[in-house]
């Protein structure tokens, strides 16, 4: 059995940020991380971030993981690489796979920071090989420098499937086009605007209706939807295409949440079942917190502030001192980054989750 | 089908390591997981679902168990998050695996 | 031609087909065996005495047109599937084509399937008349009268269902099924179909289940719960738990 | 909803859901089922589903008996063409030590004096019925090839599909608030969904029995005991037989679909209904299923869970009227074999309610027992 003051779940943006503001104030972090690499999804990111100073603006994601990982090099805190948290019991023990080691921690408070899956959607052929969702497909070109294709449909608007089509243009690969179901654009303009500079197509009121291939995919029909979201017929357009790249949206991974007993609250704005959570990322259980895409699917730079809340909030909870001042620099800066119209959908699923 | 050439990124892979998928060699870096390597030499097709559907990858990062392989006897592997070794043996895996 | 792609020419299929005054007659066969290979069976397996004794076991065989009554036996006896029975008589505008099928899952009677031409091609829709279940079985397609020189194998339309529950191969047709059926959470279709119970963990199904309910029963998706999240998260071998030491 | 029934059944497992096709079946007639949950949601879907006819007690391989017939033809008796996946692949019980030798040649002998055709096996057999077996921690075997597992999902739905058909109702994610008398005598079941009137209630709701009958202030001698079981990802198969140890503490089987499932007795399980898993489960199971079945080490645990056993004196069950009110009927005190007895509880209480005359010993099966001390003694549950 370990014992810990703080368990960690994650060593994404959240889950180091979390880490390093608790190690910060001395206590005793143990951080699993199921991949080999530290980071989660930000080592995948090799786009400028938006935000300000803070959140390391302007700083492409896989510098700032290594500025995170910076911050959490003390002594008191342990990031635990290849290591899988498995379940949460309801006797305070936590277990998780460590390389091919079975082991079980009894911290005195816990941020889960899993990050998120990657929805699939429903159309005949969506199990083919080379329908891939758009993080597998950072993974292959962004992680290993591997072209994860010759020609790619994108399915999706918003910032992940705008910033994968343009990943993608880099890594050699050419995008025949990027679908989207919503009348409009869902991800920053600027994103739109640099595909389309480059020639790429977007189709809003557009979605798949079927991939077809013999074995592997060999050609994506799209269609126009109406209004209530029905396929048109005779607006089929058939693309040859051996990916199809899914970037409908993100589920938060909240499993282990659900497992510790934590009220759940449905909130489709931010990605569907989240833990309910006061405004310090508290969750309706004591000592547990959530932070990250776990706590409901947004950006990055709102990862680090949330993760950094979470760790304070957890110290504070252990008998640290923190001053109000840190917490509230949190609440601003998180009120900043959700400010202004493009926050209005998160403000608005937010705002679900308090009653 | 590596990416050699990166206006951002630069890639420093490992040393070579050499493992075979159904009994042809694949030339693949250390740190890079098995799919991953199948990927890069063009292998799309990872299984064969329960009603013989093929299958491949899908989340890359071990959520969705779409990617499980036999590796050196050893069926269900989740090869998206399982890193090459020298002298591996990768196969197809066809419904649900022989308990080795 | 055929030795190079395996697809007899338009020739070899004229000189095998019987005459229009013996296909208006009633159904008969008809066997596509243009190489002499050392194989006997249908000629030995004729009720009606129709294919003539081999001399040589590499014979190819000939059809007496008048004795040949379109039984069908020899279609079950042909290793080759080379032969097919064909009915003009079956309808005023449509013939019925009796034709070996060794592929799952069967079509059902009334399905429409492709019609394919010996490459393989689609080149129409045909409706299943009869599906024989034997060894190999038999399917009858009702058929357009003008092709049947064309047409020589059916296949299934592309199916519209989507993957819903990768592990266990779930799609939408099965879904819907249980959903029809009156499981309309859940856990209640979790339990009957296993969808959830995989080695996913219920990741990539869960969402997609719960929006399909929320569609086929017309609800807001929140209304359904998501299965319960048991332990563990990710499998481990039992193995590395029995290792387990405090 | 009905607003009358003659017969209100309370719990969706097995045993609900075959007193149910029981009554109709033996010429009843408006039966409902209420469950507060989904069917099978308690213990039945919780349950190992193994079904064994290899008792220490007359009793209990008299009910497995009439069970396992039951089974052998449930598909067709309940028109359930889905298949209720009863693997008859044999129940091996292994013999670890000289007192068990002992008692387990005594049980053969009872078995097979009533026409149960176990046999106890040496180490070699077992290995060639089990070849999976690391023989060397066992002494014998008994063995019985006609007992095995079922799905209880689908069993149960087979059993609830026939009731439908036959004119009965269920009403699932339907709780029950209390229970109306009038003059000792059952006259109402208030629900979520609204009040039943009737003059006939059973309870069956398992680990939950006590407080169904506490709301009209009975009590049985039972309580609810967490039981814990695992179940791995599917393979191709590779055992046939379901194996079970008393001494060794544990079950375990391949289901059809190729997971294992298996499970074993934890001490100091709460007692307090909740149904959350055991943290030191996981461990304690795969080491003792490893040690036994050690090809076992490789393959990979998918999920665990736990459910009740309602423990009763004897751990036998307990199918009566509760004494101080009429009209009402309790079956529970399973111990852990509620699943099995599944088609033995249908037909005891059908018998019981319509008055019809016992085709099992049930009248020994009272609540009388435990007052009067004839309780039957069991020494084969894990």
């Amino acid at each position: 059995m370990i014992y810990t003051d703080l368990l960690v779940v994650g060593a994404g943006p959240a889950g180091l940020s979390a880490a390093a503001a608790a190690g910060t104030q001395g206590l005793d972090v143990l951080v699993l991380e199921r991949s080999h690499q530290p980071g989660g999804q930000l080592v995948k990111q090799t786009h400028m971030f938006f935000g300000s100073k803070e959140q390391y603006a302007a700083y492409r994601g896989f510098e700032i993981a290594d500025f995170l990982l910076d911050m959490i090099k003390m002594p008191n805190v342990k990031l635990q690489l290849n290591a899988t948290a498995l379940a949460a019991y309801d006797d305070g023990i936590w277990t998780a796979q460590v390389g091919e080691k079975y082991i079980k921690v009894k911290p005195r408070a816990v941020v889960v920071a899993a990050g998120a899956n990657e929805r699939n959607i429903l159309f005949p052929g969506n199990d083919l090989p080379g329908v891939y969702g758009a993080g597998a497909v950072q993974t292959l070109m962004n992680q290993y420098g591997v072209r994860p294709a010759k020609r790619v449909v994108m399915l999706g608007a918003g910032n992940i499937g705008l910033i994968v089509s343009y990943q993608l243009l880099q890594a050699g690969v050419e995008v025949a086009a990027v679908v989207e179901a919503s009348p409009n654009i869902g991800g920053y303009l600027v994103h739109a605007s640099k595909l389309r500079r480059m020639g790429v197509p977007i189709l809003t009121s557009h979605t798949v209706k079927r991939a077809d291939g013999n074995e592997t995919l060999e050609s994506v029909t799209t269609w126009a939807i109406d209004e209530k979201w029905q396929g048109i017929p005779s607006t089929e357009v058939i693309w040859s295409a051996d990916t199809l790249c899914i970037a409908v949206g993100l589920s938060p991974l909240c499993e282990l949440l659900w497992q510790a007993g934590c009220k759940m609250v449905f909130v489709p704005e931010l990605g569907g079942y989240v833990p309910y959570r006061d405004g310090n990322m508290a969750t309706s259980i004591e000592g547990i917190y959530a932070a990250g895409d776990a706590a409901g699917v947004e950006e990055a730079s709102v990862a680090m502030v949330g993760g950094k809340l979470a760790g304070l909030s957890a110290a504070r909870y252990l008998g640290v001192d923190i001053p109000d001042e840190s917490i509230l620099d949190c609440h601003k800066q998180l009120e900043a980054l959700r400010s202004g119209p493009a926050g209005a959908k998160i403000r608005a699923g937010l705002g679900k989750l308090t009653h | 089908m590596r990416i050699e050439e990166h206006p951002i990124l630069d890639f420093n892979r490992g040393k070579p390591i050499t493992f075979t998928f159904d009994g042809q060699t694949v030339t693949s870096y250390e740190n890079e997981t098995v799919a991953v390597a199948l990927h890069s030499a063009g292998i799309r097709i990872l299984s064969r679902s329960q009603k013989q559907r093929p299958r491949g990858l899908y989340c890359a990062i071990g959520n969705c168990a779409s990617c499980m392989m036999v590796v050196d006897g050893e069926a269900n592997v989740k090869t998206c998050i399982t890193l090459v070794q020298e002298g591996m043996e990768v196969k197809t895996q066809i419904g649900k695996g022989i308990l080795a | 031609m055929l030795e190079k792609t395996g697809v007899p020419t338009p020739e070899q299929v004229d000189s095998i087909f019987p005459t229009e005054e013996r296909l208006s007659q009633g159904p008969i066969a008809i066997i596509e065996c243009f190489q002499p290979i050392p194989c006997d069976p249908c000629a030995t397996s004729c009720p009606q005495g129709a294919i003539a004794p081999f001399m040589d076991i590499n014979d190819l065989p000939i059809i007496n047109n008048k004795k040949c009554n379109g039984c069908g036996i020899c279609i079950m006896k042909c290793p080759g599937l080379a032969i097919i029975v064909l009915d003009m008589t079956y309808s005023e505008t449509q013939a019925l084509i009796r034709l070996p099928y060794e592929f799952s899952p069967l079509p059902q009677i009334g399905e429409i399937v492709l019609a394919l031409d010996r490459s393989g091609a689609k080149v129409a829709e045909a409706e299943v008349i009869r599906v024989t279940k034997g060894k190999p079985p038999i399917i009858s397609i009702a058929v357009d009268k003008a092709l049947v020189k064309t047409l020589r194998n059916i296949r299934p339309q592309p199916s519209e269902a989507a993957i819903l529950c990768r592990c266990s191969d779930l799609n939408t047709d099965d879904i819907r099924e249980f959903i029809a059926q009156g499981h309309t959470t859940v856990d209640a279709i979790k339990r009957l179909s296993r969808l959830g119970m995989g080695p996913c963990q219920g990741r990539t199904c869960t969402p997609l289940i719960i929006r399909e309910l929320a569609t086929v029963l017309s609800k807001p998706v929140e209304s359904f719960q998501p299965g319960t999240y048991r332990p563990v998260v990710k499998s481990i071998k039992l193995g590395e738990l029995a290792e387990y030491t405090e | 909803m009905n607003r009358t029934a003659d017969y209100v059944i309370i719990g969706g497992g097995i045993s609900g859901a075959a007193i149910g096709y029981f009554l109709l079946k033996n010429g009843a007639k408006n039966v409902v089922i209420l469950e507060r949950n989904y069917l099978t949601a308690g213990a039945t879907g919780r349950c190992g589903a193994g079904i064994r006819q290899q008792w220490g007690s007359e009793m209990n391989c008299l009910l497995t008996q009439f069970s396992c017939n039951f089974f052998e033809n449930a598909e067709e008796e309940l028109g359930y063409p889905e298949g209720i996946e009863f693997h008859q692949g044999g129940y091996m019980l292994l013999v670890s030590n000289e007192d068990e030798l002992a008692q387990t040649k005594k049980n053969i002998a009872l078995q097979n004096s009533l026409g149960i055709e176990s046999q106890l096996l040496d180490v070699n057999q077992a290995k060639v019925l089990t070849p999976i077996l690391d023989t060397g921690n066992i002494l014998a075997a008994a063995y019985h090839s006609k007992d095995g597992h079922l799905n209880p999902f689908k069993t149960t739905q087979a059993f609830a599909d026939a009731f439908i058909r036959m004119g009965g109702n269920i009403y699932t994610n339907t709780a029950v608030h209390g229970l109306k008398t009038e003059n000792g005598r059952i006259c109402g079941v208030d629900t979520s969904q609204g009040h039943i009137a009737t003059d006939c209630v059973i309870n069956t709701a398992g680990g939950h029995t006590n407080i169904i009958a506490a709301l009209v202030g009975e009590e049985i001698p039972i309580y609810a005991e967490r039981h814990n079981i695992l179940v791995t990802e599917p393979v191709e198969p590779i055992l046939s037989t379901m194996v079970m140890s008393l001494s060794l503490n544990f079950y375990c089987q391949q289901v059809p679909h190729g997971s294992f499932v298996m499970g074993r007795s934890c001490t100091n399980q709460p007692r307090d209904l909740r149904v959350t898993a055991d943290s030191s489960f996981p461990e304690n199971m795969a080491a003792t299923v490893v040690k036994i079945m050690p090809a076992l080490k490789n393959i990979r645990m998918l999920r665990q869970w736990a459910g009740l056993y309602d423990m009763s004196p004897d751990k036998h069950p307990i199918y009566d009227r509760f004494p101080n009110v009429e009209g009402f009927y309790v079956a529970a005190g399973f111990s852990g074999h509620g699943f099995m007895l599944g088609p033995a509880t249908g037909q005891i209480m059908a018998e019981q309610i319509l008055g019809l005359e016992p085709t099992l010993p049930w009248n020994r099966l009272g609540l009388s027992r435990f007052e009067t001390g004839e309780m039957i003694l069991e020494s084969s549950v894990v």
